[in-house]
């Protein structure tokens, strides 16, 4: 049965891979939606159900649907994009190497500890519920403040400059 | 009978339930039309025309399979699948009958009891945009694109409204998960009654989140000859136009778990748990299932279809107020 | 659907450490080598995406839901984050008329 | 009332009418200028005024808070000593800077900087009172570098004139290498005492007999270059009469009555030192002899009536440099009270005279404005006589004292002194005769224009002119059977000897000078009265030339100083300063920005580069991280 978690962890992997090398914007979009979906499943192995479903209807349902849109509406599809020439691949992998290998290297160093605590119901949408609206309450208006600064950030930038009058009326 | 034996079974049997009566709502939906139009309708495949769906998918199986050229094809394809599967996902959380218990054993009549059905409920809704938009965007074709983006703006706007009214419904019964909220209407006590505003809401998004008349913008004909599937043909047409039949299904189902009750009515909810029970309670369920689709068509066929500034007015500025205003109504009377 | 977790316990934190690490490298290499910015956007989902993954295992793991409600804030400034990101790209894409990252040399001080 | 608030009545006020006037007085109407402008000095005149009747006789110091502990034990406080020689000066700074303020309103009501010139007034009263009124020499320091800055922005008032600027500019550039010494005379007092306070010092230096002490010398004549940079001594006095680009009023108030006399102050002030110093006592009593002599010699032959007067003014300080040569110090101070009566007005009647003339300053332009302008006659005969020297106006009995003390201490001096008297009065008359008798010999239409001035200028005129008739009564000499009231008064803070001389030279002393004053009165009239001051001939004689290019003083400067420092300072700026300093300067910002450069390349504005440098950045601290 444990099984499952190694599957879904090589297709996430492919499919976020498949993300990075799509020469398609649409296909990295899909495939990155199959990503969410498989992190999803990785939350309800965790029980942690309440997340799985919100990651869907956030990343998925909100976040992916509006990159989906730009796309579409930008049209970018008629022209397949080259990548970057080699020299910054190299920097690129140059860097992702690096950055991989300390992370190699710390994940060698830490003790990461094994034991478990038996507590299966943190994940469920009860806990999470008191543990936000006890402890976490501020940051959670705070997010609120948050989106009412995007939401009129985006009105403002998308605002369609009001046009001057070509000539000013004669006196 | 192992519990997983049962549970594919279920499953299985939904589907097939689901596909059947999304199959007869397209009669049902044509012989209403025709009834409230003054004509016959279909009458010539079976008695009373009872087998002209089948002949309808027998003839668009065997319609010619047209892939436009310039398209992207696979997701050309992609795009009814992705749309059908999302569909038929839906009904994983439904209840569709009280409990059958034989032999000490329990049998849930419910895919799958998630505690947060709901939410699954909204996700899966909401990655139905998906199918329309890989579908109309890789038709390459204008007016493709403009009812796939059309879809997905109208379902992203209603879906909020819709997530609203549910708020409040979920502050009442202070569960997400759907089992729980049928078996709180027992008898005569359904959520209808506690969210009169949050229902009408509620439904009003519904025929907007399955682009049903008066909000099928997205295929409206006059403006976008046929929106997204313009560009389809054959079965994956088909499989387009049955979504959406199973889109009213299952909506009707929600429509009618959430605030009629479910399965629940007088005399059924006081029954012992058994058999007996299973079968009245399933049987009023799709009694009130089938209310709702005979709502959805009857309005489909009524009221004239609205303009696009119109729907978006309607979703932003007057549904979303009027959840927003129940979901303090509903917390006030908590509160009292 | 308690039964699913006991079994997936047997496998070690340690393995999820390295997925959600992976997914992070295939993330910032995407950052690095992709010229659409809307895919290098979405590349960094992918790194934030991971970051949750790691949260949610060591939250699940030492049964703790304050780890995942980080998680659910993350998702929030996240998708502020993405919607006032795209506006700005289309608010660019009108101006520069192309999401190509390396035409974006304007950010001279 | 408690002395402290006595002082900060008389301190403060000036100031705050700077800060009002200069902060909103662009803002404000001009009659509200002028009011807060005149009655700042006038609150701390009748503060003056309640110090004396409270304070009179006790030497009071108050002490506001501790400075700064400066090296060693000098601790400098920021206080104020209130005694009978502060009091004196305090009358003539805040009742003369009153007239003055008064007389301005109408001097410059037509300026744009009207407002300006009021605020810096008013801040020259505020330096003014912090000079006098200093119970240290750092605290009067202070009010001297502060004087000092207000005259430079007085000279350069009317700054868009380029030659008024550079008038500005000499003064202070003067002046600083007279505070430079001074400055450096504080050290050394502070060295060798270890004290920095007036109380402090006579203490130590009275309870230390030590006559000629090579420090105190070396002290004294710093401070005495100092006064000569303030008080326009030879050979720094060639400022003063090009300060005369400022208003007149300017004129009056710092380079007359004032601020150049501070210098005498400084010297008043500190009189138990130079009573030990005979050396630097014969250094001033020549410098100032020179001086005396050297500016009434050049008087004589100057046209523009502010120069005259500037010249005048130079010639006076002479005069109470000798006076403070001879232990005289009481008369000095009586000499710069009666003389900041007289030169004041004779000034602020220039100014009359200038103002009713639209602007002509040239003595050869004028004659006859007796008949136009009667006050402003009235008023100038009055000063012209005082300063002159007849009885019994003001400037003849401190004068004649000057010449009693001098006489019974230095026959040389005495001569100089009595021959700079009578240049004095030939001058003086001289210009008042061209000016008011006679013909007019300028332009018909300025004849037509030439009008009496308003009151607010007649009035300060009125009451200067009252003053200088009775100023000298302040000290009559021993032979009139008077007591000297301002002796009486300034003993407690100035020890000396009374000056007396003998009864037959007293009216042998005032009988030549009468004699001799009257006939340069007849002679001047005589020959200045009709026609004005000579067209100067077509070979004039040696000194002639000598006297019309005032020695040719600033041209020797020009060669002497200004020339080779020109030289040394061009090639020290190619060959030090552009050669060695700005190479080794440049050095590290050249490092700097060549590598700028190369690092420039890394701020391409390109986001994926950006994108790489915040990656890389990680790699980095990441590494850092794990490492340590």
């Amino acid at each position: 049965m444990d099984k499952i978690f190694y599957i879904l962890a090589a297709l996430t992997l492919i499919a976020a891979f498949m993300v990075v090398i799509s020469r398609h914007p649409i296909r990295s979009v899909l495939f990155l939606v199959a990503t969410f979906f498989l992190i999803s499943a990785q939350y309800i192995l965790l029980n942690a159900q309440f997340l799985a479903l919100v990651n869907i209807i956030v990343y998925a349902g909100a976040i992916m649907v509006l990159f989906l849109f730009v796309i579409m509406f930008l049209n970018l599809s008629r022209d397949l994009e080259r990548f970057a020439s080699w020299m910054p691949i190299a920097a690129a992998g140059i860097s992702v190497g690096g950055i991989g290998l300390l992370l190699l290297a710390s994940y060698r160093g830490a003790q990461i500890s094994t034991d478990t605590v038996g507590n299966y119901d943190s994940g469920l949408v009860e806990q999470i519920g008191e543990v936000l609206y006890r402890d976490y309450l501020f940051p959670m208006e705070v997010c609120s403040v948050l989106f009412l600064v995007a939401m009129i950030g985006i009105v403002l930038l998308n605002r369609k400059e009001r046009e001057l009058p070509a000539k000013l009326p004669l006196p | 009978m192992s519990e997983l034996t049962f549970k594919i079974i279920f499953i299985v049997a939904i589907f097939g339930i689901s596909l059947f009566v999304a199959m007869y709502t397209t009669y049902a939906e044509r012989k209403l039309a025709a009834f409230l139009q003054d004509r016959l309708g279909p009458n010539r495949a079976g008695p009373f025309g009872l087998l002209q769906p089948l002949a309808d998918g027998v003839k668009l199986f065997f319609k010619e399979e047209f892939i436009p050229r310039v398209s992207d094809r696979i997701l050309f394809i992609a795009g009814p699948a992705i749309f059908m599967c999302t569909a038929l996902m839906t009904s994983a959380v439904i209840p569709f009958a009280p409990d059958l218990e034989i032999n000490g054993t329990t049998y849930s009549m419910q895919a799958a009891d998630l505690n947060v059905g709901i939410l699954y409920l909204f996700g899966v809704v909401s990655l139905g945009v998906y199918g329309i938009l890989v579908g109309g965007w890789a038709s390459n074709n204008k007016f493709s694109l403009l009812g796939a983006i059309r879809a997905a703006s109208q379902n992203i706007s209603y879906e909020l409204a819709m997530g609203l009214s549910i708020v409040s419904l979920v502050m009442v019964s202070s569960s997400l998960s759907l089992r729980d909220i049928v078996d709180q209407q027992s008898g005569w006590s359904w959520n209808i009654i506690y969210q009169p505003l949050g229902f009408l809401i509620f439904i009003v998004c519904a025929f907007a989140e399955t682009n049903r008349a008066p909000f099928d913008l997205p295929e409206c004909e006059t403006e976008l000859i046929g929106g997204y599937h313009t560009e389809f043909s054959s079965m994956k047409l088909g499989l387009y136009l049955f979504a959406e039949y199973i889109h009213v299904f299952i909506s009707s189902a929600v429509l009618a778990s959430l605030y009629f009750g479910g399965y629940q009515f007088p005399y059924v909810s006081d029954l012992d748990p058994g058999l007996v029970k299973t079968l009245l309670g399933g049987l009023v369920m799709f009694a009130k299932t089938g209310f709702f689709i005979f709502l959805f068509i009857w309005i489909r066929w009524t009221l004239p279809r609205f303009r696009y500034d119109q729907l978006m007015n309607l979703g932003w500025k007057v549904l979303i107020p009027l959840a927003v205003l129940n979901v303090l109504i509903t917390a006030l009377f908590i509160l009292i | 659907m308690n039964h699913i977790p006991e079994i997936i316990r047997t496998i070690p934190l340690s393995h999820y450490v390295a997925l959600s690490s992976a997914l992070f490298l295939i993330g910032l290499l995407g950052v690095l080598i992709r010229k659409n910015i809307i895919i290098v956007f979405m590349c960094i989902e992918i790194m934030l995406n991971a970051v949750n993954l790691l949260m949610v295992a060591a939250a699940s793991y030492r049964g703790d839901s304050a780890g995942q409600v980080m998680v659910l804030f993350t998702m929030a400034v996240a998708a502020a984050e993405v919607s006032v990101g795209l506006a700005i790209i289309v608010m660019i894409y009108k101006n520069l008329k192309t999401t190509n990252i390396d035409l974006f040399d304007q950010m001279k001080g | 009332m408690n002395p402290e608030l006595i002082l900060h009545l008389i301190l403060w006020p000036p100031l705050a009418g700077f800060l009002i006037n200069g902060v909103f007085g662009a803002r404000m109407p001009k009659w509200l200028v002028s009011t807060i402008a005149c009655f700042s000095p006038l609150l701390s005149f009748a503060a003056s005024v309640a110090a004396y009747i409270q304070l009179a006789g006790q030497a009071t110091t108050v002490k506001l808070y501790t400075w700064f502990v400066g090296e060693g034990s000098a601790i400098v406080d920021f206080s104020f000593l209130i005694d009978n020689l502060s009091i004196v000066m305090l009358f003539v700074v805040t009742g003369v800077g009153t007239l003055i303020h008064v007389y301005s309103i109408g001097y410059m009501s037509g300026d744009r900087g009207f407002h300006r010139f009021f605020a810096y007034l008013n801040l020259f009263v505020f330096f003014m009172l912090l000079l006098v009124l200093g119970s240290n020499l750092v605290v009067l320091f202070a009010g001297w570098e502060g004087v000092g800055l207000c005259s430079f922005l007085l000279i350069g008032f009317w700054y868009d004139n380029l030659e008024y600027n550079r008038a500005a500019s000499k003064a202070f550039v003067m002046n600083r290498i007279g505070d430079l010494a001074f400055l450096v005379a504080i050290f050394l007092t502070i060295y060798t005492t270890g004290a920095v306070s007036f109380a402090d010092l006579h203490d130590t230096m009275t309870n230390d007999v030590r006559i000629n002490d090579p420090a105190y010398v070396a002290i004294s004549l710093l401070f005495f270059i100092g006064v000569c940079g303030k008080s326009a001594q030879i050979p720094l006095f060639t400022w003063l009469p090009d300060a005369m680009a400022g208003p007149t009023p300017v004129s009056a108030l710092i380079h007359a009555a004032t601020m150049v006399t501070a210098g005498i102050y400084l010297i008043a002030r500190m009189h138990f030192m130079y009573d030990l110093v005979p050396v630097t006592q014969l250094v001033i009593g020549i410098t100032g002899c020179l001086t005396a002599l050297v500016a009434a010699t050049i008087a004589l032959k100057q046209n523009d009536i502010k120069k005259i007067l500037a010249y005048s003014t130079v010639s006076q300080l002479g005069f109470m440099a000798v006076a403070l040569a001879a232990g005289a110090y009481i008369t000095a101070i009586f000499h710069l009270v009666t003389h900041s009566f007289f030169k004041a007005l004779l000034f602020l009647g220039a100014g009359s005279v200038i103002h009713g003339l639209h602007g002509e300053q040239d003595i050869r332009q004028m004659g006859g404005l007796r008949h136009k302008m009667r006050w402003t006659y009235g008023v100038m005969l009055v000063g012209t006589i005082a300063i002159a020297g007849l009885p019994p106006l003001s400037g003849f009995f401190s004068k004649d004292e000057i010449l009693t003390a001098v006489h019974s201490h230095n026959m040389g001096f005495f001569i100089a002194l009595a021959l700079a008297s009578a240049f004095t009065a030939w001058y003086m008359f001289r210009m008042f005769a061209s000016v008011f008798h006679g013909a007019f010999r300028g332009k018909n239409e300025t004849w037509e224009h030439v009008h009496e001035a308003p009151w607010s200028m007649r009035g300060p005129l009125v009451v200067l002119a009252v003053l200088s008739l009775a100023g000298g009564l302040l000290g009559l000499p021993a032979i009139t059977g008077q007591s000297h009231r301002l002796y009486n008064f300034l003993v407690p803070a100035i020890v000396q000897p009374k000056i007396s001389a003998s009864h037959a030279f007293e009216y042998a002393l005032w009988g030549i000078s009468l004699a001799v004053i009257l006939t340069l009165l007849v002679i001047c009239f005589k020959r200045y009265g009709s026609s004005g001051p000579s067209v100067p001939s077509v070979t004039p004689s040696f000194f002639e030339r000598l006297l019309v290019n005032k020695y040719f003083i600033d041209e020797i400067y020009e060669r002497l100083f200004v020339h080779p420092l020109k030289i040394a300072g061009s090639w020290l700026m190619h060959r030090g300063d552009y050669g060695i300093i700005d190479r080794v300067v440049h050095f590290p910002g050249k490092v700097v920005e060549s590598g700028a450069f190369a690092l420039r390349n890394l701020q391409d504005g390109k986001l994926s580069s950006y994108l790489l440098y915040s990656v890389v950045a990680l790699l980095i601290f990441l590494t850092l991280f794990l490492i340590f």
